[in-house]
């Protein structure tokens, strides 16, 4: 199975992706510079944190407009998976690939700190490695992770069981129902402020995170041992 | 040429912590007739002129990324400058 | 247009323009001697700020000539943008520190963020990637709506640029004392690894190569004093000040990634930020260095604003720009490789066999000056120096145990210090974790960053008492040092040099000069029996309001090597049965201490004692043991003493506590602030092992129970719960803020 | 009671970073005729009657919290608003 790490211009969670990848799961992967015309090739889409343009005008507005986001786009209409990681996942919000928008944080800071979440859905390819209702640490840091949503939109996540990760306890930043991470309805869509690629190595104090890579391989396994 | 203004605030449904928290300044400072503080981006921007209709650009525009739709609301000014 | 409205090169004389520039009139004497001639307006202003003091260093250079620069690992001393040192396997890291004092205290937020900016600058420019960064910070007692305005904006603006940027912030200090109120420290410290074969020069080498201007435009920015006298000859006022600089962290992020790229091409000669004095002293330095000239021709700088003098473009300090001088021929390439990061680079000059700097505008020769008189060439100052009244006193003193009457309280009281309390307000704001390399996060003693595709790591720290300096200068000087040493000791690194910011008030009064010259002394003497020398710095000074001075604070950074990642250690007590040891003689010590300070509000004294010899054999005696897998915690005994360093070991150990022994005078026993000593805890099994090993003497155990226990021969002395001292200690600052 | 609007500015000399990236971008989208984009704060404020002036409340207001007078201007309405 082969990644793609997207660099846009002001990514700087680009390498911390790229290593988890490859380091520690062990998988092919390559970064890809925002300009880049096709990711055919690829066959998982990550999009990691950072300050895409300097994050100026809104979190990802800016770089929801880079070339390859068209193709993004049409890697997620395919079913490839696609994860947004804290800027990506702002960037998949200001794109519509997932529903609602990101606010600042209720404290007006940038936090950054382990914090716990709560595997609400196990039954994605992004967490299927993990129990329902696990408790597992992974470490925020950003500025805007408030997530928001209108009721409407709020009730489908539920119906739909899009919603994948809470925050588990305290609230860090006030997102709307706890959220930390919710799915696309056709489920290969993931966005999620916790940083799971920093959370790959103990010698950097847990590696909770890795079982959602894990999660991801093991799905295309299977799905590309029954087709073969 | 153009002088466009841009306002973007948040939507009235929408908790604005920044307001809340310029509001709270303002109260410790002692200035209690402050009732409510709500806060949004302001942008002035200098359009040439073209053959678009320069409203259809400024709403163009604004949809697409000066205000994220989603929370933010837009009302914009435009203006006619003399060239220099 | 607007160079009509400058003075000629008589009205200068004659009007003593230069005066306000800051030149002296010996120093224009000087400058009118070198040319040969008047210099016109654009001119002196290239004098005024290359020999400002922080420049040029004209009132410093004397006391920085004492610091010990070499050592077998030194591959790059003081003068260029970083100094360097080897770490094996053809690598090396390079840092340094920088203060934004004054401009922090105008705009917050701006002034630390630019201080960031450019201090990774500083490192980048070396051709090294930063790693990380530190920071220091001092602010008046935060019981005033400005102080917290100040340190809220402050911290912000750190977090704003380094989390921007994505260098995790990984440590730092941060002091609280009236004597900062008006005039608060923001001192940034950046840290980068580099491969040998990378390393860069600034200097304008091989007649007839391009001189490129790289990165952001250029605009009215921080000019000093700039159009002060354009105001008086037209009507414009408000427009022509000198405005504030703003970072531009995402253009910089831009520019690192395109220098690291430039830095591998066979096509690049030398590089140089535009820190101080911009465009002026990265060309006369680059030219002065290679013993050549430059030649540029100011039409084609990049600029963001309309109708700029020559005199603007060369002064101004818009931040995010490099200037780099290329092979001749070779432009096109180097075009290229920014435009891939959306950035300009643009050919504005040329390198000459004159040694002059040489500057075109609108077709004209508007300066043309010996580079080497620029940045080689300021007047050196050997001010008066004077021994202060105030330091006789002290030292006249006895030492004094401040009464104690309740010792629970006490500790709780000295954990609510600002000074000593958790810093977690604050680096809970810095992204410490971005580019996973961070094995030891703010909150124990040194940071520690790994060096990827090896076991290796760096750990890094910044100190400095600001109190013991002041009271005792070239003690407080060996002091600050050590400390640093201790700290990177703990963390389990060997400690291989340091950057040094020296942060004092004017050196025109002679007491200062003279806590300059001492301080310089003290850290000299330990730089030397600690084998770390000091591979660069900055200089601050006239760091004053309404002529009260800061307390002198030289900022020691320093860096050390874990060899293997193994022997990484953290000061939280680690498992119950383990051993507590300290290491290291407690005496009667509080000159300066925070006890001292929270009895009587205020500081008088001696400061303590330190031994360097003490100091080295403890250092390595720790080092060894933690290299020897027998340590199971570290923690270096600071401020607040024993009791404090137990308290904050126990506060990040997940619910365990302590039963300690303690003997002597009960009060210096918890809270002297004797030097050289360690807090370590030790597995049961290691005990003899441990002990042949280090001179340490065992005073308490680690325990199940999650209480502070402290008695002495007399019975209980304190107990309290750990979750209190955790709360007291977790919440003083954030309180404070409120 | 009052709505006041308060516009926030950077000053002219001052570095944009928001409005320049954002001119970037819209030209990125093909919107040439933009020539110029500079961002600033809008800031909507209620404010009850009181025994000061209100314009000279709200000028003290900026100068010490909403504006930082050193790299922003400020500018203000204030309209009088009926109360519901
Ligand atoms: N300004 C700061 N930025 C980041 N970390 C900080 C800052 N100030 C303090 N810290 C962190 O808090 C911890 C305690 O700091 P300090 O009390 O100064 O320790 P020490 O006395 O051991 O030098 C350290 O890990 C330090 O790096
Ligand atoms: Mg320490």
């Amino acid at each position: 199975m082969r990644f793609a790490v997207i660099v846009f211009p002001g990514s700087n969670c680009d390498v911390d992706m790229y290593h988890a990848v490859k380091d520690e799961l062990g998988a092919d992967v390559e970064y890809v510079w925002h300009d880049a015309e096709s990711l055919d090739e690829f066959d998982g889409i990550l999009l990691p944190g950072g300050f895409s343009y300097g994050d100026y005008l809104r979190s990802g507005a800016i770089a929801r407009f880079s070339n390859v986001m068209k193709e993004v786009v049409k890697a997620a209409e395919a079913g490839k998976p696609v994860l947004g990681v804290c800027n990506g996942f702002q960037i998949l919000l200001e794109a519509g690939l997932l529903p609602g928008a990101m606010r600042r944080n209720e404290s007006l800071k940038f936090i950054c700190r382990p914090v716990e979440l709560k595997v609400e859905n196990n039954e994605t390819m992004f967490s299927s490695a993990y129990e329902k209702d696990e408790v597992i640490t992974i470490p925020i840091a950003h500025g805007e992770g408030n997530y928001y949503c209108d009721e409407e939109t709020l009730a489908k996540l539920k119906d739909n069981n899009q919603i994948v990760f809470t925050y588990n306890g305290s609230n860090p930043n006030g997102s709307l129902e706890n959220i930390a991470g919710i799915i696309n309805e056709k489920g290969n869509v993931l966005g999620m402020m916790p940083h799971p690629e920093r959370a790959v190595d103990e010698l950097l104090g847990g590696a909770d995170g890795l079982k959602l890579f894990q999660s991801i391989v093991k799905q295309w396994r299977e799905a590309h041992v029954v087709k073969a | 040429m153009y002088k466009v203004k841009v306002f973007v605030t948040l939507r009235e449904s929408v908790l604005d912590p920044q307001g809340t928290a310029v509001k709270n300044s303002l109260h410790t400072m002692n200035y209690n007739e402050v009732s409510d503080v709500r806060i949004g981006k302001f942008m002035e921007l200098n359009i040439e002129k073209s053959d678009r209709d320069v409203e259809e650009v400024v709403i163009e525009m604004c949809e697409r990324l000066l205000a994220n739709v989603v929370i933010e609301d837009y009302r914009f000014e435009i203006e006619e400058a003399v060239a220099q | 247009m607007s160079l009509k409205l400058e003075p000629s090169p008589e009205q200068l004389k004659e009007m003593k323009v230069y005066k306000e520039m800051g030149l002296t009139d010996e120093e224009f004497a000087m400058v009118e001697k070198i040319l040969g001639r008047l210099p016109n307006y654009t001119e002196i202003g290239l004098f005024s700020v290359m020999w400002s003091e922080h420049c040029s260093y004209k009132n410093s250079k004397p006391v920085l000539k004492k610091f010990p620069t070499k050592g077998e690992r030194v591959l790059q001393g003081p003068g260029e943008g970083a100094g360097i040192v080897d770490i094996g396997d053809e690598q090396a890291v390079v840092f340094k520190i920088e203060s934004h004092n004054h401009p922090s205290a105008i705009e917050p937020y701006q002034g630390a963020a630019t201080g960031v900016g450019g201090i990774i600058r500083d490192v980048f420019s070396m051709g090294a990637r930063p790693v990380a960064m530190l920071n220091s910070l001092r602010f008046g007692e935060l019981d005033n709506a400005r102080t917290k305005y100040l340190f809220k904006e402050v911290v912000a603006g750190i977090a704003g640029y380094g989390n921007c940027i994505g260098i995790p912030t990984v440590g730092g200090e941060i002091q609280f004392d009236p004597a900062y109120e008006g005039n608060p420290l923001v001192n940034a410290m950046c840290v980068g690894l580099i491969d040998h074969k990378d390393i860069q020069k600034g200097r304008a080498h091989g007649v007839g190569n391009t001189v490129m201007y790289v990165g952001a435009k250029t605009g009215r920015d921080g000019i000093h004093g700039a159009t002060f006298a354009s105001e008086e000859l037209t009507d414009q006022s408000e427009e022509n000040r000198p405005a504030v600089q703003v970072g531009d962290p995402f253009m910089e992020k831009l520019l690192l990634e395109a220098c690291l790229e430039l830095v591998k091409s066979d096509a690049l000669v030398g590089i140089q930020d535009m820190g101080a004095a911009g465009l002026t002293s990265s060309s006369a330095e680059m030219a002065s260095k290679a013993g050549s000239g430059i030649e540029m021709n100011l039409d084609l700088v990049p600029q963001r604003e309309t109708g700029m003098t020559a005199y603007e473009m060369m002064l101004s300090e818009s931040q995010e720009r490099m200037l780099i001088v290329v092979k001749k021929g070779r432009e096109q390439e180097i075009v290229d490789l920014f435009s891939k990061y959306d950035l300009e680079a643009v050919a504005i000059g040329k390198v000459t066999d004159d040694k002059m700097l040489r500057l075109i505008h609108n077709g004209e020769i508007v300066a043309d000056v010996p580079a080497d008189a620029l940045a080689e060439e300021a007047p050196v100052y050997h001010k008066p120096s004077q021994e202060p009244a105030y330091y006789r006193e002290y030292q006249d003193m006895e030492n004094d145990i401040p009464a104690v009457e309740d010792y629970k309280e006490t500790l709780i009281n000295l954990l609510q210090q600002p000074t000593i309390a958790s810093k977690e307000w604050v680096y809970d704001q810095y992204d410490y974790m971005v580019r996973t390399n961070t094995v030891v996060s703010p909150g124990s003693d040194a940071a520690v960053i790994r060096i990827r595709g090896t076991k290796k790591g760096l750990a890094m720290t910044t100190d400095c008492n600001s109190r013991y300096i002041y009271l005792d200068p070239e003690t407080g000087g060996k002091i600050s040092v050590a400390e640093a040493a201790r700290n990177i000791v703990c963390s389990g690194g060997e400690p291989l040099a340091i950057t040094d910011g020296l942060n004092f008030g004017s050196p025109e009064k002679p007491e200062i000069f003279w806590q300059i010259e001492k301080a310089a002394d003290g850290i000299s003497a330990a730089c030397l029996a600690l084998d770390t020398p000091v591979i660069g710095g900055n200089v601050s000074l006239y760091n004053e309001t309404n002529g009260e001075a800061i307390y002198p604070t030289p900022i020691i950074g320093m860096v050390g090597l874990v060899k293997d990642l193994n022997h990484v250690t953290t000061q939280a007590f680690k498992a119950a049965g383990d051993l507590i040891y300290l290491l290291g003689e407690t005496k009667d010590e509080f000159g300066g201490s925070e006890l001292q300070k929270l009895t009587y509000g205020k500081i008088f004294g001696k400061a303590p004692e330190i031994d360097l010899d003490i100091e080295g054999k403890n250092q390595k005696q720790v080092l060894n043991a933690i290299r020897s897998g027998l340590v199971a915690s570290a923690h270096d005994v600071a401020e607040g003493g024993l009791a404090v360093a137990i308290a904050e070991s126990l506060i990040g150990s997940n619910g365990l506590g302590a039963n300690v022994q303690i003997s002597g005078n009960k009060v210096s026993a918890l809270f002297s602030e004797s030097q050289s000593r360690f807090l370590l805890t030790v597995k049961k099994e290691n005990q003899q092992q441990f002990e042949s090993l280090v001179d340490a003497k065992l005073i308490g155990e680690v325990t199940e129970q999650p209480v502070l226990t402290i008695s002495s021969e007399e019975g209980l002395v304190l107990a309290e719960q750990v979750e209190a001292l955790g709360q007291a200690w977790k919440g003083a600052i954030s309180c404070l803020l409120k």
